[in-house]
């Protein structure tokens, strides 16, 4: 029979244009919806503009001049027209291209991102493989206690205490704003560190108590009890065995923690006075800025696909079940 | 080295749990020769595993073990937890049910099965790897070399039983511990891997355990057979004696149960009234009263003791049947 | 007036010092197209880079030369003349001459540019009688024209610069002010080094000049004390100067008349109708409001500051009689009106406080009901200031002199008369104020029109204006202007 | 392609089930598998057809198609007469309390949330049989299995052990009184001891009633007890079929032979069984051409690869796909003692 | 093994349950209760707590009791978490259901939304909605609940894929049951547990979201008291009244701490060994 053989390319292939088709229709209602929603909202961008003595008759006039008065599918697939051709368009507000807007702030986000996963994977793997090693020890009971209490507290909390301890109090770190790549790595980690750690506050729980759960379960697997039984020690059992399959489920979490921090880390950077995407958007959807708010919805969702598609991939990395053959 | 391979005097594994203190090991004694094998039968839930865990030193963490192991004369129990794993490392090897989550999904077959003796012989990364050619060579992996790369979903099921086998006999044990290692597996597979295993165990003289529930397994392979209930064994014998001429009303029972491939068509299958004990019971008494034909009033007050007979053959029953159940 | 503060002048070679701002200049830098000239806004980043024909004293609206050298009207108020200083130039090289300044005010007068500030202009028609003269001809008289110059057109950009590319220019602004833009990194730092060809030798007095941009005010005075920065502008709250003080920070500071004001809009119900604006301004302890919504700071008791000359001497503003409220609240809820309304505030502290204390203490009342609506900027500016669809809301309107911030609040027309206020007797009083040259007669109009006001209360002033700015001891020469920001080229960083 | 030959005796009545063809296929990651290949049988009133092979050859997938859980992808399934597969769900609907049945897992296939009262009610209140009639007849299905309604009616899953938890199902399919009951591995996850009473109680429920059963099961003990025919299945196809001793005593195909050597006897004196098959069942995804068996065949020649082969008899009620079947090879035909004695069994 | 988690529950579980039955009770009975109304001034600003009885937390900023904002504060908190969590655990544990019975073209749709709204930047859709509604406890209800379906329909489907392959759904439809039946009956109240505990945990969250909002000033408009809402007033005055802050601050820890305990617990009594799904 070769029913089977023929099949098996022809599927390959269509499962991944599944897979294309499902995140393309993904993007296209995202920006759909977002665009949508913010033509849903009252007024147009020309009231930002133009300011508090702008008369209505002039507002108007500028929305026939940018075609903010177009019907709303026009402006809509002239948008997609444009994303087409890479072209985003023009901040209403700066005037600036909405792509260099963007492009200048996302490794501030990206950076407090990366750092903010990098330190709760430091603090989680740890804690977490030896606190899920021994169930109800005074470790686990230590670091269990300590992750509830973590994660209850809202970042806004955590962010003024820890300005308050850490750049008031002792100077250590500066209070706010961020210093580039370009201002050397040290000044930079050292701007980048506490809006980092306090983003880190409410993941690292989420982190650990995910690998703690996936610690205990591992240990309870069989292999696990053969390699015990095989007089290997317990450390290169924990970190060997247990710690490789776990960590699947926990690199899937770091993946969406990141994509999840790249698009929402909002109160962390208003708080720290950082130039980044949060702020970018906080400023811009109140303004009505179309063209920026429509590339941050492209650049999240884009993120969030690209995340998903790494997580796929980081799969067929650390997971040998799901390698072609 | 003389004397027995493996002696176990009063062994009990009791376990507390949410329903009460399971006594899934309750008090067996068990003696192996070298180059022996010993069958070890008995339903789901009698304590099968419970024993040859705690055997191993691989007990339930809350359990509470009593009893003595004696290996080649080592005794088991008289050791620290750190030495003892490492002397069951070098000198036991378990082969498991399920061969597909005795196996790290994630770590390549050579390393698992090289790891040990890196481990417990400082072998050398190439020697290990080597060594684990070698080993998968043995158990009748074709193209060893190759394979020992592979992740252990690219195996088929009776390969990957192989591998586990080849992983217990890394360091070269003197004892071979087979917990339904065929369970899992076709039974043209089954096949396969009985011959694999009663095979390596006569020609490196190891002695091997092998746990099964299923009687027709035993039957064919083991010299020695050990019937479970319970927690206890209830008869033990050498394989014919014990299949031949059951004493215990309960192996008796269970042979008559099985539906067998020369019986004719819809022959009525002799019933075994009940179903097995909870262990987490304390009734006294006999364990198998309450489902026996033949139990008296003895029976529910007093735990029989196993009793010996000649030949080896013992058994716990104070209503023994006469035998010749076929 | 203010003072200049701290000890020793700046040493300049190497220093650097850092403002911290609230706010981004988020639509560039173009004098024509801003319309937030606030001291946290864009007013100091344009002071720096353009630097100031004249400039007003932020307390009592005094006119004072900057890059101009003089302003002065002819008799009847209509015809001014502005006289330039010899050999000034942008740092691009044109020449600042009559011509520029002229080029400047057309292009804002121009509809096409859409400048929000072409109404100060309008009907205004300018001639260059020399390379360094203006003469600039008004519609009507005016005797305050030279405070609107200082405080509204006072930026001036090189027209090489602007005829290349106005979009350009906005994001790269070529002036003659003591700096120019070198680096601007948006929603984060400005960074401008001396111009050393500022008009005036030995100034600006620092090498580098930076902005930064912290949203948080808390966190604004928090940079300057933990030494991020020299200088900071929390906005509008006093409070803050209190605790900036508090910390062993310096406040340079000008106290102002006029302020926050809550506007009642008079064209539509219910704030259409007197006894509702008496109710609501009788039913209020001033006293307490400001220093419940602002802690340090003082109610106001005229339109006029304290060091204004036309200050009345005495309160004029209404005192609490409760009784009195209830009273005209029964009367409109007999009539068959009773009094509801929304109040429209935009979100920051001061605003949101005052909003919540007018609901809190009004729903004390009965027969009235008040709702708070917190809008952000955007919405404010369209729902607010340009459909004038609210009832009761607030803004700021500082009066260091009633030129011409009370003329565009008040008068019929005004700009910033977004109550749609229109009193002829009130009008009529802020035209004699404005046609006049005299001294005593502008005390008298201006007097008419505070009792006008008190009597129609289309707005209430909440709280006494001061303009401040928080800085470290080591910053000096701080010098306010106009609505309180700086003037950049005296400052100086001590020790460094 | 029919798996049935044209029966010797006129009938006057048609079989109960009778499946012509059956496909079914999985879409799965890496391909597609063909589960169920070309499976026919026909299976007549009051007759047991065992169906035994290894596990993952199709014997659940060929068992649920019957009933269309779900529906295969092509082939017949007729019933009564009555083709199932062109059954609207609705008609299907109709016709399922007549097609019951007993799953492996007896736990799985109860809600666990459910009384057992409700569990066994189940059935008849979605047939919309009247309330009045449904009480008695769940009592009278759980004293069928052996269960004391008063006592167990109240109480969920979860406080019965496997065998009762099986006898509930069964009492389950019972109580709708179907014609044809599809016994998916019942006694697979029981104990020995236990599974003789369920074994003994289908045989009981099965003669009380005159039910058919197609009874599915990897246990070839098993299956030689309960059967009156028995389908032997490898890699998702019918290698041979026919009467039970037969099937068991003569093989007819080298698959067959081979699984009935590997069945563990329980018994130390049993002869030496025949030579082992030598590697594993094939991945479904990528069947071997030609006949399936053949990578472990050993007699496999050259045509087994290029020629699948079809059902063909080789006695009275008894067909083998195999390009040489034992029974006509000398060798092997001694070699499998055969039992003359029921070969004249015939469906019954 | 599994049971590990119940047993150390302990106090701490009695500790939690015990505080937000008080705070449950408190909400629901805010109006018997003899509390100055939320918005009404009771004394000066920034009276000092045990400065005078009864109001023994002190005022706030404007004058008002914060005692009496922090029980109707509560009552608003609670509201908006518990209302959002219901709404996403209702309309994600349909969603996630539907999509595992149904699959095929039905489970593409159903992904292709929930996807989009994983990509859907939060931030745009509370500000937006508000801009188009007004403001306010049900459209943050409503927005926070749409925001948050998508992780209730993951575990729902999971869930329901686990009992779709459970045979008793089988067994039913062999006995005959239409998709009604199987879905409601056979489907749905298996996957209500899991569900269930897990909204627990999300309530915990809810709260902080909607700290987080009203501290960037999009949350409930003032005058209502939310918690997130105090603390961000309170803020303003952090150096002069530190308990603004720390008052409604040590609510929320609490009331978080405390869904956390029990949302945990519960899932470990229904899913031992579940981790966190998201
Ligand atoms: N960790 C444990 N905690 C509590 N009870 C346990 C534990 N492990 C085993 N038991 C109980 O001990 C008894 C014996 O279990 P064991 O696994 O040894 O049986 P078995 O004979 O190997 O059965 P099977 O054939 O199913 O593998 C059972 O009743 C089981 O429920
Ligand atoms: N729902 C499904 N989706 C994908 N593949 C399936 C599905 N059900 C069965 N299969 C595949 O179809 C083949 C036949 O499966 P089936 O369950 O019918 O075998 P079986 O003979 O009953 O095996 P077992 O003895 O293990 O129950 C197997 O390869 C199996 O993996
Ligand atoms: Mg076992
Ligand atoms: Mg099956």
């Amino acid at each position: 029979m070769t029913a089977g053989a023929l099949a098996a390319p022809r599927v390959r292939l269509g499962r991944s244009a599944r897979r294309a088709a499902h995140l393309l229709a993904v993007l296209l209602l995202v920006t759909l919806a977002a665009a949508a929603l913010v033509d849903l909202m009252p007024g147009s961008p020309s009231a930002a503009i133009l300011g508090p003595t702008a008369t209505p008759e002039q507002l108007a006039a500028m929305d026939a001049e940018y075609g903010f008065d177009r019907p709303f599918p026009v402006r809509y697939l002239d948008w997609v027209g444009g994303l087409l051709t890479g072209d985003l368009g023009r901040s209403v507000q700066s005037g600036q291209p909405v792509l260099g807007t963007i492009l200048e702030r996302l490794p501030v986000t990206l950076e407090i991102a990366l750092l903010a996963v990098g330190i709760s994977l430091l603090v989680a793997v740890p804690l977490g493989v030896y606190s899920g090693a021994r169930v109800g020890g005074p470790l686990d009971r230590v670091v269990t206690a300590g992750a509830s209490a973590l994660m209850s507290i809202p970042v806004f909390v955590a962010g003024v205490v820890l300005i308050y301890l850490l750049a008031l109090t002792t100077g250590w770190f500066p209070v706010s704003g961020w210093a580039p790549l370009s201002a050397g790595l040290a000044e930079n980690l050292r701007f980048a560190f506490l809006p980092a750690v306090a983003l880190a506050v409410g993941e690292t729980p989420t982190l650990l108590r995910l690998l703690r759960g996936d610690v205990v379960a591992t240990l309870r697997e069989d292999f696990v009890r053969t390699a015990a039984t095989r007089g290997l020690p317990r450390r290169y059992i924990l970190f060997r065995h247990v710690l490789r399959p776990s960590a699947l489920p926990l690199v899937t979490m770091a993946a969406v923690v990141f994509g999840r921090l790249l698009a929402g880390s909002v109160v962390v950077e208003s708080l720290f006075a950082l130039p980044g995407l949060g702020g970018l958007a906080l400023q811009s959807i109140p303004a009505k800025d179309i063209p920026v708010i429509q590339g941050l919805v492209v650049l999240v969702a884009i993120t969030y696909v690209v995340v998903n598609m790494l997580v796929d991939l980081g799969y067929t990395v650390l997971d040998p079940r799901t390698r072609a053959r | 080295m003389k004397g027995p391979l493996l002696v176990v005097e009063d062994l009990r594994c009791h376990i507390p749990s949410a329903r009460g203190t399971v006594r899934a090991v309750d008090g067996v004694s068990l003696t192996l020769a070298r180059g022996q094998v010993l069958g070890l039968v008995g339903e789901s839930g009698c304590g099968k595993s419970t024993l040859v865990r705690t055997l191993v030193g691989a007990a339930p963490a809350r359990a509470s073990v009593s009893g003595a192991i004696t290996v080649s004369g080592a005794s088991l129990t008289d050791m620290p937890y750190e030495a003892r794993r490492a002397f069951v490392g070098r000198h036991v090897g378990m082969v498991f049910q399920d061969p597909m989550s005795a196996l790290n999904p994630v770590v390549p077959v050579g390393r698992q099965i090289g790891e040990a003796v890196r481990h417990h012989h400082g072998l050398s990364r190439a020697a290990a790897r080597a060594r684990a050619a070698d080993l998968l060579e043995q158990v009748g992996v074709p193209d060893p070399g190759r394979r020992l790369r592979h992740y252990p979903h690219q195996f088929s099921g009776g390969l990957r039983q192989r591998i586990t086998i080849a992983m217990a006999l890394s360091c070269d044990p003197e004892l071979l511990i087979a917990d339904e290692a065929t369970t899992a597996l076709d039974v043209t597979v089954q096949r396969q891997i009985l011959d694999l295993l009663t095979g390596l165990a006569r020609d490196r003289g190891m002695g091997l355990i092998m746990v099964s529930h299923d009687l027709g397994v035993i039957a064919g392979r083991a010299d020695e057979t050990a019937v479970m209930y319970a927690g206890r064994i209830v008869e033990r014998g050498p394989t014919r004696e014990v299949f031949g001429r059951a004493r215990h009303r309960y192996t008796d029972a269970l042979l008559g149960a099985i539906p067998r491939l020369d019986a004719p068509p819809h022959t009525r299958l002799r019933v075994i009234p009940g179903a097995p004990p909870d262990l987490a019971g304390t009734a006294p008494g006999c364990a198998f009263a309450p489902r026996c034909p033949a139990r008296g009033e003895r029976c529910e007050s007093e735990s029989p003791p196993l009793q010996g007979e000649s030949g080896g053959h013992a058994h716990a029953c104070f209503h023994p049947a006469e035998g010749e159940t076929t | 007036g203010t003072q200049p503060q701290g000890d020793t002048p700046a040493t300049g070679s190497g220093s650097a010092a850092t403002v911290v701002l609230g706010v981004e200049a988020v639509r560039g830098l173009d004098p024509a197209h801003l319309f937030n000239l606030t001291p946290s806004g864009d007013a100091n980043r344009l002071s720096a880079i353009f630097g100031v024909l004249f400039w007003s004293d932020t307390s009592t609206g005094k006119v004072n030369p900057g890059i101009g050298e003089s302003l002065t009207a002819d008799d009847d108020g209509v015809e001014w003349t502005m006289k330039l200083r010899e050999g000034v130039t942008f740092t691009d090289g044109t020449p600042l001459d009559a011509e520029a300044v002229k080029f400047n005010y057309e292009r804002i007068a121009d509809p096409d540019t859409k400048s929000p500030l072409a109404p100060l202009l309008e009907g205004v028609t300018f001639e260059a009688v020399g390379p360094r003269t203006l003469v600039i001809k008004l519609k009507e008289a005016n005797h305050a024209f030279d405070r609107v110059i200082a405080t509204n057109l006072t930026h001036i950009g090189s027209p090489t610069a602007i005829k290349k590319d106005a979009a350009a220019f906005a994001q790269n602004p070529v002036g003659a002010g003591p700096f120019t833009l070198q680096d601007w990194v948006r929603d984060d730092h400005m960074t401008l080094a001396r111009n050393p060809g500022y008009f005036e030798q030995g100034k600006p007095l620092l090498d580098t000049l930076t902005f930064k941009v912290i949203a948080d005010p808390a966190q604004r005075i928090n940079a300057v004390a933990s030494g991020q920065a020299q200088a900071a502008v929390p906005g509008s709250d006093l409070s803050f100067m209190a605790r900036a003080e508090g910390s062993g920070l310096k406040a340079a500071k000008a106290p102002a008349g006029g302020g926050p004001m809550l506007i009642f809009n008079t064209a539509k119900p219910p704030f259409d109708d007197l006894r509702a604006r008496q109710a609501v301004v009788l039913a209020l302890d001033t006293k307490e409001l400001a220093q419940v919504v602002d802690p340090g700071s003082t109610p106001p008791d005229s339109l006029y500051g304290t060091s204004s000359p036309f200050h009345p001497g005495t309160g004029v503003m209404p005192e609490q009689d409760t009784a009195r409220a209830q009273e005209l609240l029964d009367e409109l809820a007999a009539a068959g009106e009773p009094l509801k309304f929304t109040i429209s505030m935009p979100a920051s502290g001061f605003f949101r406080r005052t909003s919540e204390y007018l609901q809190s203490r009004l729903s004390t009342l009965k027969n009235l009901q008040v709702e708070i609506e917190v809008l952000d900027n955007a919405s404010l500016d369209r729902q607010v200031f340009t459909n004038r669809d609210f009832a009761l809301s607030a803004q700021i309107v500082p009066v260091a002199d009633p030129e011409p911030n009370l003329y565009k609040l008040l008068h019929s027309g005004g700009q910033t008369n977004y109550m749609g206020y229109r009193n002829p007797d009130v009008d009529a009083a802020l035209d004699m104020g404005r046609g006049s040259s005299d001294e005593g007669a502008r005390r008298e109009a201006y007097a008419e029109v505070e009792r006008l006001v008190v009597a129609d209360l289309p707005v209430l002033p909440i709280r006494q204006q001061v303009a401040y700015t928080v800085h470290s001891d080591k910053l000096s020469g701080l010098t306010l202007h106009g609505d309180g920001c700086l003037l950049y080229d005296r400052l100086g960083l001590a020790g460094s | 392609m029919t798996s049935e030959p044209p029966t010797p005796l006129p009938r006057p009545e048609p079989p109960l089930l009778r499946v012509e063809n059956l496909v079914k296929r999985f879409r799965v990651p890496g391909g597609v598998i063909e589960a169920v290949s070309r499976v026919g049988f026909t299976l007549g009133r009051a007759q047991t057809l065992g169906l035994v092979g290894e596990s993952g050859c199709g014997k659940s997938t060929t068992g649920r198609a019957v009933l269309q859980l779900p529906p295969p992808d092509a082939g017949s399934v007729r019933f009564r007469g009555e083709e199932l597969t062109a059954l609207s769900r609705r008609d299907m609907r109709r016709v399922r309390p007549s097609l019951q049945i007993v799953w492996q897992d007896p736990r799985s296939a109860l809600n666990p949330g459910r009384r057992v009262r409700d569990l066994v009610a189940e059935g008849p209140v979605i047939a919309g049989r009247p309330r009045a009639e449904i009480a008695g007849r769940v009592d009278a299905a759980l004293a069928e299995v052996g269960l004391n309604p008063a006592e167990v009616g109240d109480r969920r899953p979860h406080e019965f052990s496997g065998g009762q938890c099986q006898r509930i199902a069964i009492a389950r399919a019972l109580v709708l009184e179907p014609d044809l009951l599809v016994c998916d591995e019942p006694v697979a996850s029981l104990d020995v001891s236990v599974q003789a009473q369920v074994i003994n109680l289908l045989q009981d429920v099965k003669a009380r009633h005159g039910l058919s059963l197609l009874f599915i099961s990897h246990d070839l003990g098993v299956v030689r007890n309960v059967s009156d025919r028995v389908a032997v299945m490898y890699l998702g196809r019918i290698v041979e079929i026919g009467d039970v001793d037969s099937v068991y005593g003569a093989p007819a195909h080298p698959y067959t032979r081979a699984l009935l050597d590997a069945v563990p006897v329980p018994d130390p004196l049993a002869p030496p069984p025949g030579p082992p098959l030598k590697g594993e069942v094939p991945s479904p995804l990528r069947p071997p051409s030609g006949c399936r068996f053949r990578t472990r065949c050993p007699l496999a020649q050259p045509v087994c690869a290029e020629q699948a082969p079809d059902l063909r008899p080789v006695g009275d009620d008894h067909q083998v796909a195999c390009h040489f079947s034992l029974k006509e090879s000398p060798v092997s035909r001694s070699s499998a003692p055969s039992r003359t004695a029921v070969q004249d069994g015939g469906p019954r | 093994m599994t049971n590990t988690p119940t047993r150390r529950g302990g106090t701490a579980l009695w500790l939690a349950s015990g505080w937000l039955g008080l705070l449950g009770l408190l909400a629901l009975g805010v109006g018997l209760l003899p509390l100055p109304a939320p918005d009404a001034p009771v004394g000066g600003p920034n009276l000092p707590p045990f400065a005078s009885f009864p109001e023994i937390l002190g005022t706030d900023g404007i004058g008002r009791s914060v005692l009496s904002r922090l029980i109707h504060g509560a009552r608003i908190s609670l509201t908006v978490s518990i209302g959002a969590t219901l709404l996403a655990a209702v309309l994600g544990g349909l969603l996630g259901v539907l999509a595992a019975y149904l699959r095929g073209f039905a489970e593409s749709v159903i992904g292709v939304v929930l996807d989009a709204i994983l990509a859907f930047p939060p931030l745009l859709l509370l500000l937006a909605l508000a801009a188009v509604v007004r403001p306010g406890v049900g459209t943050l209800v409503a927005s926070l609940g749409l925001l948050f379906v998508p992780p209730f329909a993951r575990l729902a489907k999971a869930a329901a894929l686990a009992r779709l392959n459970r045979e008793y759904v089988v067994a039913a439809e062999a006995l005959g049951a239409g998709h009604g039946r199987l879905l409601f009956r056979e489907l749905m109240p298996g996957c209500v547990p899991p569900v269930a505990s897990y909204a627990v945990v999300m309530a915990a969250l809810m709260i902080m979201v909607e700290g987080a909002l009203s501290f960037l000033g999009v949350g409930i408009p003032p005058p209502a008291p939310s918690w997130g809402a105090m603390i961000a007033a309170g803020k303003d005055f952090l150096a002069m009244s530190p308990q603004l802050v720390l008052v409604p601050c040590a609510a929320m820890f609490l009331t978080v701490l405390s869904f956390n305990t029990v949302g945990e617990h519960l899932r470990a009594r229904v899913d031992p060994g579940a981790g966190d799904a998201r």
